[in-house]
């Protein structure tokens, strides 16, 4: 009886009900004795729930058939039944999880009161029921019991804005249950019955105007639930300014209800798939735009909210619209539990934080922990890896493509990027506009800080630790290689434990990991893949010995560093389109943290987030393309895609440009470079701007060559790559910020090697992997030489230098050496690479390339000898006359980059011979050496025969002229004695030419480089802006008019699909 | 009157409920009253209801209680349909719930902000 | 004005919608599936003559019991609503509009008739009620009217005496011993017959007779206990918008 | 082998003595020439010898730096090394020096060699006019570049080879087949070009040599200056040898060099003692207009008329 009584009530999904009523009727008795006793009853109430849903889920999963629960003991149709099937078991256990979480959170709220604790507890039990039932008019019930105990939580804090929120709310639901309820009568007058599933078995007796507005009837009351544009003002005022928790469980759970309660009563809605799918889409779309101009936390909480669901609903409805119903655990449960958590987090941590302008969240700048919660939410909401949404998100826009949606595909990833950006802006906000890591200035205030006990953030940890674990499993489902493409979190995981140990401890302790983690996985590749696995974590590891020059604390970037080496990795790894995707996400998500750790990183960090999201939703699209054409996942596939392989050309190459900086969309590579950390700049530059050479390499072999179709956009990425090089040495030369400069020239030097790429001819690819190398080395030499100079003149501006050859002779040697291996002036590396590429272009007739190519190396040398002449050269500012080389540390790895530039400048066959093998694959081999002469249709080269010429006439002179000098007086003069009309300059500043130095270029042909682009994107953002003023203009506050447009909804509805004939 | 005579009685009642709807409707949007536009919402309500009660009727038929007055036998063809009754109960109670929760706000708001007029409580927008 | 034209306009077209179904809405004359089989079969499976209780407590016993817990949450959120402000640190406008609510002044006594007719009435509405959900498987009525009756008698009562003591702890004890009573009954239904809030857990006994229908009484009786006091709650927190402890 | 290399050395030196003397004795025709102009006598035609071993022999110098050291140093080694990968006899293997190593493109690259470690120099020695100087020069050569630039690539299509050998072996067997009949577009983007990389004015600003200390080799004297002064009689000499290959048929022998260069140089002389100074960004527009408009035309030209 007793064992009987626990398996068939209580962990029977009945169950949830029996103990959230019986708990809910006991708890004011349980009040009056103790109020302790009733908290306790309500969390053991709502943790039974949680274990009924999740025992009951599980049986499921292995295999239990889905339970129904009849009612009255009497066979439905004639009895209410409900159903616990894995949909529902997924949605119960998830809502039920998130309402444990959120009562955590409101606790001190909700124990005031304990009408509030069963207010809350029979809130959670009608969203299960409108989850559970099938009955249509039971479901009215649930959503009514949910709605009241919504309004009176709503209420519980009863200052003026909630309760006017409260009561516009009410309006608003209440009219539309007003009109799901006229529907049910009417259903229920033309089919004869109310179980659901017998409505849809009798379906056809629907019919007619009544028919027909019945059903629209209760489909639109319960999308307008969901808060469509623009009828959903009402929820905004909730979301903006109920009590964290309650706006939670509405936004996640209540949501959650209504959504799935669509999700049942859509078979019967076959013909409204278009308009479901068009509303869901308007308001993920709309909602995203608004929310750019949204200030106030909670209120951009809730256009994600909305926008989200908005998407939820889209992607319901097309994968019905598709038959791709097979697709929805994984699509929609993957978008939905990642919604659920992660939005349920951000509204917690807004309510622990609270701070409702967006712009006072720098109240926790100085908490990590905080941070880091903060950001994990906004990436998983977003659809970063490892997250749920990633997968989803990945597998809606397959099935859509797959479809042939094209239109939707653009709509979900406009909507996601615009998403992004204010979550991002918000979260631009947490860190501090300012922070200085580098604590020179002590003297910048720092803004009182939130106080948050570890108890209050304890739902969002588990939240976290939640997404986590349903990502991995999801990634699981998706056949994606585990463990190994989650090593670069696990280390990340693992040197984030260790992150309290002393600064270069930690940095050894991450290139250990990274050394074995990147080896581990990289070891057993080939080909290019091998080639550029040297160059990536080889040469991540590298550039990362010198990030042992700092001791101090850099909370956070030895983990980020070690998770965006290891993502290279992964990227290299990948087999499909979907591990190189993970990969790119994830390297795309720890660059963008680690700009934000640089000293005023935080805004172009945004920026540089944007771009590569953007690119990275090109790339996306480019493989959903590839994957509708071939059906297949496998990067090596992508060459079976029939007529589209141009589109998708095009499209994949546009996100790698972007991620590379490309002509036109380069705007957040100077900001983003010049402020991240001078170490990790380096990094970006050398290193990582390599997976975006990668990944156009992959692309051109898998699609360019393997297919017979000629490729136009070949020719156009050729131009691009070569207005890239031409525009970034022009924009290089006018910048007076050491940094921004050597970005820009590493932007410029990028686009050489698209172009290289573009060529698809042997010589072309050669000579793109050649200057690859090269741009690895010279600017991996470059921007360690200028993190030394950083380091010891703490100064960033060229004319407030000058005159360090004399303090830092090493760097200045490093430097030289690198700018003319960059140069491309014989003998050095860089001349190989321009010789090549000049041949391949000639080769293939592209001429005006060729003269652009000739050009932008010439405009080149300004801005390298600038950089020479205004930093290392001139007078010497007189408080730098005590200033050290530069760490060792710092050194070593330029030494050992400039030992390779020096050995690939005498014999480049060492190098041109494994990178020629790498193509071999798809291009044969083209080169012809005769000796160490390479020879080309058109020239030769004779590398070491250069290098001898050259050290020969070089050291002749200089023989010569150290022999005179034996016979001279050498005098060593000072700084200051120069010819200077017979007198001695007073400053260096008077005589220091640095400031403005080609002022006359700027006259003669500056005009090219106004801020074109910079313009463009601020007037981009300006309209977006206007755009969301616009939209919103129906958000006048008005309850009246939210109401108005309810009813406008259920009109618009009515006349859109088919109107009042018929 | 004999246009009207003529027309089925339940039709009748479902017109009486929609205008009733229709004029609640129009009070909600139009009044700027809290508690008129709960008067409103009332109105509204009860048409629902009485559209409700309309789609159950059965031509000539009774209340569905079987008893003397109406034999089990004969019980089909005399009564009206049971199930819109009990719904409509379960609405009323409903709509009287949200109806407390309506006025209570309505009190509520009065207290904090001194007045009832919804066009007041507009702090929350864009 | 403009805006008036719009909701004018919304509102025709709403009227159109309506007039559609309207004018294709033909009376029904035979009973609906769900209907049909309740009348033919219900008398005897469940033994209650009342069909539409019969369909209200078994057949849609699980909407019944939401309708009772709607009821509940909307008391209890009427309560959290009307609470007296207490703390100190609450909105200080409100402090004050409370204060302001209680030096209002009394309440202006009720006339002497009225108070009489209470003092008479009362009882018997009171037993009304209770007749009411009593016989609410055999005739018109059952729970929730009886209920709402029993409330119209605390209606009467706070007319008539405003100042009149309705005791809190009474109302909450009836009020949650009945719904759980509700619910174990409904429990009782899978344990002993054949599902949730099956009324065949007793003897169905005489049909027609006041104890038959299974539990269906019994149930009433929760509910109409239930609803009484609910919505006696209810009124007396609108009286006094002041709950103290639920 | 080894042998091999010291003769090609002995050749090469042989190669680099008499291209030096005969831009010695070039730079003191022009001086003279714009004398004669001017109305004055002018200097003997030993006299940039004198300056060079004069300035040689100082007994005393100033050092700035290292850097500053080497720049003479990285200047004349960019100036015997662009004639070091150029043929300057065609069909003589004496005087074909390096040009086995790298074929034309090597050549314009390697002249940035000299400039850039000039300019480096220069920079150390903290003097403002240099760095200004060096500004100037190096916008201006981003500038005449792209005519230049644009004839050698109509150039390169014409004869299909980056040889420079190869493109004097096309041009041989009659003056009808030098470049500049052949492909007298490109020669006339080139010709342009070839004034503002001869510095002489009106586009000298850069090095100003009427004023007193103004441009790169501000603060250099003496070996140093020697050095300087000898490239720069070396490197023009350098030019005009390219030149003379890649458009005018190049030479067989000593005396059709020096009649062709010759004749070169004139076209930058008489056009430099005509025409006032430009400033740099007049220089630098001037060369982004017509010069590269007709550089443009020379690829459409040799796309169109020269290749099958």
């Amino acid at each position: 009886m007793v064992s009987s009584f626990f398996s068939d009530i209580l962990l029977h999904p009945l169950g949830i009900y029996v103990l959230a009523l019986g708990a809910g009727f006991l708890i004011p008795l349980f009040d009056r004795a103790h109020r302790g006793s009733a908290v306790l009853v309500f969390f053991a109430a709502l943790a039974g729930m949680v274990a009924i849903a999740g025992l009951n889920l599980l049986a499921i999963v292995n295999g239990a058939p889905s339970i129904d629960i009849e009612t009255a003991g009497i066979a439905p149709p004639f009895s209410i039944n409900l159903r616990f099937g894995l949909l529902e078991g997924g949605f119960v256990l998830a809502v039920n999880t998130a309402a444990l979480l959120a009562a955590w959170h409101c606790l001190p709220a909700l124990r005031q009161h304990a009408s509030a604790l069963l207010l809350f507890l029979i809130m959670v039990m009608g969203i299960n029921g409108m989850i559970m039932t099938r009955d249509l008019f039971n479901l009215f019930i649930f959503i009514e019991i949910t709605s009241i105990a919504t309004y009176a939580l709503i209420g519980m804090e009863r200052t003026g804005s909630v309760l006017a929120a409260g009561f516009k709310y009410i309006i608003a639901t209440s009219v539309a249950t007003t009109f799901f309820l006229l529907g049910t009568i009417f259903i229920y007058y033309q089919v004869g019955t109310l179980n659901i599933d017998d409505i849809i078995v009798h379906a056809d007796l629907i019919q007619g105007p009544i028919g027909f507005i019945a059903t629209l009837f209760v489909l639109t009351s319960l999308l307008i639930e969901l808060k469509p544009y623009p009828a959903n003002g009402w929820g905004l005022d909730v979301y903006e300014t109920a009590h964290s928790g309650i706006a939670s469980l509405i936004s996640v759970g209540v949501s959650a209800g209504v959504f799935f309660a669509i999700y049942k009563v859509l078979p019967l809605m076959d013909s409204y798939l278009t308009s479901i799918a068009f509303i869901g889409g308007a308001t993920f779309l709309v909602s995203n735009i608004i929310g750019l101009k949204q200030d106030n936390a909670r209120r951009l909480l809730g256009y994600s909210s909305i926008g989200q669901m908005g998407l939820l609903t889209l992607a319901l409805a097309l994968l019905l619209q598709l038959e791709a119903s097979s697709q929805l655990v994984l699509v929609v449960g993957g978008l939905f539990i990642n919604h659920m958590l992660a939005k349920a987090g951000l509204f917690w941590l807004a309510g622990i934080i609270d701070r409702s302008q967006l712009k006072d969240w720098c109240a926790i700048a100085q908490r990590p922990g905080l941070l880091l919660l903060l950001g994990i939410m906004m990436a998983a909401l977003i659809g970063l890896p490892p997250f749920p949404g990633f997968w989803a998100k990945w597998q809606l826009v397959m099935i859509l493509a797959e479809g042939g949606q094209y239109l939707w595909i653009a709509v979900v990833l406009i909507g996601s990027l615009l998403e992004a950006a204010y979550l991002f802006r918000w979260f631009s906000h947490a860190r501090g506009t300012d922070n200085n890591s580098m604590g020179d200035s002590s003297t910048d205030e720092v803004p009182p800080q939130a106080v948050v006990s570890l108890a209050q953030q304890l739902p969002v940890a588990i939240a976290t630790l939640l997404l986590f674990v349903i990502g991995y499993v999801m990634a699981l489902a998706m056949n994606i290689e585990t463990p190994g493409m989650f090593l670069p979190l696990l280390a990340g995981f693992a040197l984030w434990l260790i992150d309290g140990i002393r600064g270069r401890l930690k940095a050894l302790a991450m290139l250990l990991v990274v050394g074995a983690g990147g080896y581990w996985l990289t070891n057993d590749l080939d080909g290019i893949n091998r080639l550029f696995s040297y160059l990536l974590v080889g040469g991540g590891l590298l550039v990362s010995i010198a990030v042992m020059y700092r001791n101090d604390d850099r909370r956070g970037f030895y983990p980020l560093l070690a998770v965006l080496l290891l993502s290279l990795a992964v990227l290299l790894r990948a087999k499909t389109s979907l591990e190189f995707f993970f990969g790119w996400e994830l390297m795309t998500l720890s660059s963008y943290l680690l700009v934000t750790l640089g000293r005023n990183g935080v805004k172009p960090a945004l920026n540089y987030l944007l771009f590569s999201l953007a690119s990275a939703y090109f790339i996306l699209a480019g493989f959903a393309l590839a994957y509708a054409a071939s059906g297949s996942l496998l990067l090596s596939d992508l060459g079976n895609s029939g007529d589209s392989i141009g589109l998708i050309f095009s499209l994949l190459a546009i996100g790698f440009v972007i991620k590379m900086g490309g002509f036109g969309v380069h705007i957040w590579l100077p900001g983003a470079y010049a402020e991240a950390d001078d170490d990790f700049t380096a990094l970006l530059s050398a290193v990582v701007s390599k997976a975006g050479i990668f990944g156009l390499v992959l692309i051109a072999a898998n699609l360019g060559v393997q297919s017979d179709i000629g490729l136009d956009p070949t020719y156009v990425l050729g131009w691009i790559g070569i207005l890239t090089a031409t525009f970034g040495a022009l924009m290089a030369v006018f910048q007076e910020d050491i940094k921004r400069m050597v970005a820009y020239s590493s932007m410029g030097q990028l686009g050489y090697i698209v172009t290289g790429i573009a060529l698809m001819s042997h010589l072309g690819w050669v000579s793109a992997l050649y200057m690859t190398v090269n741009h690895f080395l010279f600017k991996g030499i470059l921007f360690l030489s200028i993190a030394g100079i950083v380091l010891r003149t703490n100064e960033r501006m060229m004319y407030k230098m000058g005159g360090l050859i004399k303090n830092m002779p090493f760097t200045f040697v490093f430097t030289m050496i690198a700018i003319i291996a960059m140069s491309g002036v014989p003998p050095l590396t860089g001349f190989g690479g321009k010789w090549m590429l000049f041949n391949a272009l000639m080769d293939k007739g592209w001429y005006f390339i060729a003269a652009f190519a000739f050009f932008s190396s010439a405009v080149a040398f300004l801005y390298m000898f600038r950089l020479l002449q205004t930093v290392f050269l001139g007078q010497r500012k007189l408080e730098h006359a005590q200033l050290r080389e530069a760490p060792a540390i710092l050194l070593a790895p330029q030494f050992i980059m400039i030992a390779a530039i020096m050995v690939i400048s005498a014999y480049p066959r060492l190098l041109l011979d494994p990178l020629s093998a790498a193509i071999d694959p798809w291009i044969s081999n083209t080169l012809v050496w005769e000796g160490f002469a390479l020879q080309t249709q058109y020239g030769y080269w004779n590398a070491p025969m250069i290098m001898a010429v050259v050290g020969g006439v070089w050291m002749v002179p200089l023989i010569i002229l150290l022999l005179v000098s034996l016979t001279m007086k050498i005098q060593k003069v000072e700084q200051f004695n120069i010819v200077y009309a017979a007198e001695r300059p007073h400053r260096p500043e008077d005589t220091h030419f640095a400031y403005n130095f080609f002022a006359h270029y700027d006259r003669a042909i500056g005009f090219l480089v106004r801020p074109r682009a910079t313009a463009f994107w601020n007037a981009a953002v300006e309209w977006s802006h206007t755009l969301a003023s616009s939209l919103r203009v129906f958000y006048n506050g008005n309850g009246q008019t939210y109401a108005l447009f309810i009813l406008m909804y259920f009109v618009a509805m009515v006349l859109f699909n088919g109107g009042l004939g018929s | 009157m004999s246009i009207l005579a003529d027309l089925p009685i339940s039709l009748i009642v479902l017109c009486s409920g929609l205008g009733l709807v229709l004029i609640g409707l129009w009070g909600m949007l139009t009044q700027r009253n809290m508690i008129r536009m709960i008067v409103g919402f009332s109105l509204t309500d009860t048409g629902v209801h009485m559209v409700m009660v309309s789609i159950g009727y059965v031509t000539g038929g009774t209340a569905p209680i079987i008893n003397d007055a109406v034999p089990m036998a004969d019980a089909v063809n005399r009564v009206v349909d049971p199930v819109p009754s009990a719904l409509v109960l379960t609405a009323i109670v409903i709509g009287l719930g949200v109806t407390a929760v309506m006025l209570s706000y309505a009190v509520r708001i009065y207290k904090a902000r001194k007045t009832l007029m919804i066009d007041e409580c507009t702090e929350s927008k864009w | 004005m403009i805006k008036r034209i719009f909701i004018f306009l919304i509102l025709a077209l709403m009227a159109m919608i309506f007039f559609n179904l309207a004018t294709n809405y033909s009376e029904n004359t035979e009973l609906s599936r769900l209907g049909h089989y309740y009348v033919e079969t219900g008398p005897e499976e469940l033994g209650a003559p009342n069909l539409v209780t019969a369909v209200v407590v078994t057949y849609r016993g699980l909407d019944t019991l939401g309708e009772v817990t709607v009821l509940f949450i909307s008391a209890a959120g009427v309560g959290l609503l009307l609470r007296r402000t207490r703390r100190k640190d609450d909105d200080e406008d409100l402090e004050q509009g409370d204060r302001a609510e209680e030096t209002a002044g009394t309440h202006k006594p009720a006339s002497e008739i009225v108070e009489t007719a209470t003092e008479l009435l009362l009882p018997m509405v009171i037993l009304f009620g209770i007749y009411v959900f009593l016989n609410g498987h055999l005739s018109p009525g059952g729970g929730f009217q009886g209920g709402a009756i029993i409330a119209s008698g605390t209606m009467f009562l706070l007319l008539a005496l405003p100042e009149s003591h309705i005791s809190r702890l009474m109302i909450a004890i009836i009020e949650s011993l009945s719904g759980f009573s509700y619910v174990i009954v409904g429990v009782l239904g899978v344990i002993m017959a054949g599902g949730f809030l099956d009324n065949r857990i007793m003897d169905l006994g005489t049909y027609g007779s006041l104890f038959s229908a299974g539990a269906i009484p019994l149930i009433y009786v929760f509910v109409g206990l239930k609803v009484g006091f609910e919505l006696s709650a209810v009124l007396d927190r609108f009286r006094k918008e002041d709950t103290g402890p639920l | 082998m080894i042998a091999e290399w010291i003769g090609k050395i002995g050749n090469f030196t042989l190669t680099l003595l008499i291209v030096t003397a005969y831009g010695l004795f070039m730079t003191a025709f022009i001086e003279r020439i714009i004398a004669k102009v001017q109305g004055r006598i002018g200097i003997p035609y030993w006299q940039p010898v004198i300056n060079i071993l004069k300035n040689f022999f100082k007994r005393t110098a100033v050092s700035h730096g290292y850097m500053f050291y080497l720049g003479p140093v990285f200047r004349i080694a960019g100036g015997i090394g662009t004639l070091a990968f150029i043929p300057v006899i065609y069909g003589s293997e004496t005087f074909s020096n390096f040009s086995m190593a790298g074929d034309l493109f090597l050549v314009i690259y390697f002249m940035f060699f000299g400039q850039l470690g000039m300019a480096l120099g220069a920079g150390e020695s903290g003097h403002p006019y240099s760095a200004i100087g060096i500004a100037r020069g190096l916008s201006q050569m981003t500038a005449y570049e792209v005519p230049f630039a644009l004839a050698v690539i109509s150039i390169v299509i014409q004869y299909d080879t980056l040889s420079i050998t190869e493109i004097v072996a096309a041009q041989q067997g009659g003056w009808e087949n030098w470049t500049v009949f052949t492909n007298w577009v490109a020669t006339l983007a080139a010709m342009l070009a070839f004034l503002g990389m001869t510095g002489y004015s009106p586009f000298d600003i850069f090095l100003a040599p009427q004023e007193i200390p103004i441009g790169p080799p501000t603060e250099f004297h003496s070996a140093y200056l020697s050095f300087m002064s000898l490239n720069r009689a070396l490197f023009g000499a350098t030019k005009l040898v390219l030149f003379m290959n890649l458009f005018f048929g190049g030479a067989t022998g000593l005396l059709e060099l020096m009649i062709k260069t010759w004749l070169i140089y004139m076209v930058a002389i008489v056009i430099g003692v005509s025409f006032p100074r430009f400033r740099v960004d007049q220089a630098i527009r001037f060369f982004f207009k017509i010069p590269t408009l007709i550089g443009i035309m020379s690829i459409v030209y040799a796309q169109m008329m020269l290749t099958s």
